[in-house]
């Protein structure tokens, strides 16, 4: 299914099973990455989405630490300590690579080159802004990385995270209370439960696993929709 | 062009107390480490440090920080699992820190080196960043003024070193190198290897000798000794 | 990623009329010839040139300039001993021109490429260059704000190119093509050789693929058969 | 002689000989450059003094095009199309040489990193304003090429010239009358009647040659300052 596809239909609810595992969620990211794109994926759980793109999609992998055509992790004797992604894990090198240096790689972030970046999340708004940096709490140290470059520039921003936090407060929020890593960059939510895209019209809801749309209506706090005609 | 100098002791001598002293390195890949052990032995004070992380372990930036050399961290991402010196350091209020997104850290670190006096960056709009900054609508849309941010020092490391002090690197250990080497008034390498003028093809040189001051060799050392593998 | 395309014909179709072309080259160096050819025949109009020359003799941009195709000029070197067609377009009022330093020119087109708003460069104050510019002392020092040059296609000249369209250059004739590749919508290469994905080792790749549409291969030249060697 | 000692000492007068050759006159300026510096040589008579610089000296040629270690004019076979200086002459390599495009190539000079440029001119100030990118007469068509970014970045700016018009009038001048390259950015002018050195006491005749500084002051319209003791 296209991204275009899910937008336009109705929800589809996946009420009888249970929520996404995360490797399934990984696997349902992977299915709206369109073939031929540049794409990175961000550090933690995104990563996992590379294992579900279809290796004859021609999708190329960048890693804002100055290379596109990135690999799957290394082992054993592949490792190499100059080859790392964003994460600081050793990966390798696929045929038709290139290294460039960061400023390079972040001139290619900042000017509109990668057609998708997926990134974690602490919170998402319904307009779409995007807090995932810092906690705000006294005392913890934050760390910005390349999110904010990442949020701003690529074409499609893409948010894996879980729908709920552990004491189950909803991460998808009428306004950020954590700080902001970027204003209205967020195109799409997957979360375990649900996928969402943000649209002038508000949040839809494209799909839901292991609850329903009414469910969902009643633990989050902004207006859903649920298709566009 | 570069001298070469036998010890990494004799290529870090008279760095002054109080410089910004930028360095190379994103994870462990790049990282100059043989230069790092010798500042510290050096004993310059009141470092401004400039460098995408904030030290990991106990070795090599975190030494340095330890030791009580550094007055200031700027970088992108000083939090991680293994970055407790730094943590302590901050949250006892004896070194400060500037947070700057990946790539505005090396676009500013750019621009020192190619004479820009300021830019603006649609990196970090809207963002707690943002305060305190410049903010200019261009063509519709947000940016922030951001500056140069410009190294008496930059030590940084590659893979080899014509006599010169023509650098290549190698896979992403590349990272900030090349940008460093650029904008700072004293630029120091160590690289894996030196070889005669000549042997580096010309259309693979990344740095080149124009921006090189001082070249030693590094000290061969054992896959995993370095304390912070 | 690069479509590999059979002939310049295909290459430079669909360009619109009113487009802002940058078309690479210095000297003859690095010039697309085929590409500027096929343009020719394409037949679009009302072209706003980027590029550091405005034609020499009387073929490639003198010919494009000759069959009344170009609205206006931005450049840094217009006049020379052989710009006849120009010269005798712009004194009968027929092309405008915006002459640019060719420093600014480089950095204007790197800017757009890199999603900079704008930046100051020290280049041009205190001349007529500076009319009409916001000028900004920093730190002392007086600069100029100078704006992006996006163009809506880039023809450039390379060496080889892989199947994706990473590309290589050759010696001076590398000089405006891998800025113009990062900022023009449609990028089109001609190069001399095309060769399998992985033939090019990754350190050396100077344009990744991912800012390349469209390659072809270069005809065969006689040597002094362009009509402006 | 080196610059410095020059500066200091009375002005010498050579005035039983005639003026120098212009190929005297660039052997003069070679002697002031100094070892192991990164020299850019204009297009024109500079281009000359590559010929009068020690070998021995390893000053290494920058050309604005894209190149460091630029060596002499290329005769037969040498001929490359895809290397020439930023005059379009067919140049050849140095070993250690290196190639970059043009963002890169005037981001070294913007920033400082060239230690001396030469540069014809039409006009020098007695502060050290350049004229030498456009006549200002009606018709004229200017082009400036990287004039204004060498005038800017490089760390001294020398200029090659004529004292004199053909009219006989001087071109070292109270107030440029030509428009302006740069401001204030002359270091020391070269011509074939006499070396002059702009400092804060005005301007400084180093040497005469086929002329006294006597009748120097009765043709030029600026105080003339012999020695700075």
């Amino acid at each position: 299914m296209t991204a275009a596809a899910a937008c336009d239909a109705e929800t589809v609810e996946h009420a009888r099973r249970g929520p996404l595992s995360t490797d399934e969620l990984a696997a349902r990211i992977a299915l709206d990455i369109p073939p031929r794109s540049y794409v990175n994926l961000g550090i933690g759980q995104p990563t996992r989405i590379a294992d579900y793109l279809d290796p004859a999609a021609g999708i190329i992998l960048h890693t804002e630490n100055g290379m596109l055509g990135m690999g799957p992790a290394a082992h054993g004797d592949e490792i190499d300590d100059d080859l790392i992604n964003a994460g600081k894990v050793p990966v390798t090198e696929l045929p038709g690579a290139a290294y460039f240096h960061h400023a390079d790689s972040f001139a290619m972030i900042r000017g509109g080159h990668l057609d998708v970046c997926v990134l974690g999340a602490f919170q998402v708004s319904a307009r779409g802004d995007l807090a995932n940096w810092h906690t705000g709490r006294p005392g913890d140290i934050p760390a910005v990385g390349g999110a904010m470059d990442l949020a701003t520039g690529a074409g499609q921003v893409l948010v894996m995270m879980s729908l709920f936090t552990r004491s189950g407060e909803p991460k998808l929020v009428p306004d950020c209370t954590y700080p902001l890593t970027g204003v209205a960059c967020v195109s799409r939510v997957f979360t375990h439960h649900a996928v969402f895209t943000m649209t002038d019209n508000g949040v839809l809801v494209n799909e839901t696993f292991g609850i329903t749309l009414g469910e969902l209506r009643e633990r989050l706090d902004i207006p859903l929709v649920s298709g566009l005609t | 062009m570069a001298s070469i100098v036998a010890t990494a002791d004799e290529a870090v001598a008279g760095i002054a107390h109080g410089s910004t002293v930028l360095v190379g390195g994103f994870g462990l890949a790049g990282v100059p480490m043989d230069l790092i052990d010798a500042l510290v032995r050096q004993g310059a004070t009141g470092l401004t440090l400039v460098s995408n992380n904030a030290g990991n372990g106990t070795a090599g930036l975190a030494a340095l920080l330890d030791a009580g050399r550094v007055r200031k961290v700027v970088c992108s991402f000083p939090r991680q699992s293994d970055s407790q010196v730094f943590d302590r350091l901050y949250r006892a209020g004896k070194v400060e820190l500037e947070l700057v997104p990946q790539g505005n850290l090396a676009e500013r670190i750019r621009a020192a080196g190619a004479g820009i006096g300021a830019f603006y960056t649609p990196t970090g709009v809207g963002t707690p960043l943002a305060e305190g900054k410049e903010t200019r609508v261009i063509d519709g849309r947000a940016y922030l003024l951001e500056h140069p941010i410009k190294g008496d020092v930059a030590l940084i490391s590659a893979y080899k070193s014509d006599g010169l002090g023509n650098l290549v690197y190698r896979k992403t250990a590349r990272n900030f190198g090349p940008v460093m080497a650029t904008a700072a008034t004293t630029v120091i390498a160590q690289v894996t290897e030196i070889v005669p003028v000549g042997a580096l093809d010309p259309e693979t040189v990344i740095t080149p000798s124009i921006y090189v001051d001082r070249v030693v060799q590094a000290a061969a050392r054992e896959p995993g000794a370095c304390g912070v593998c």
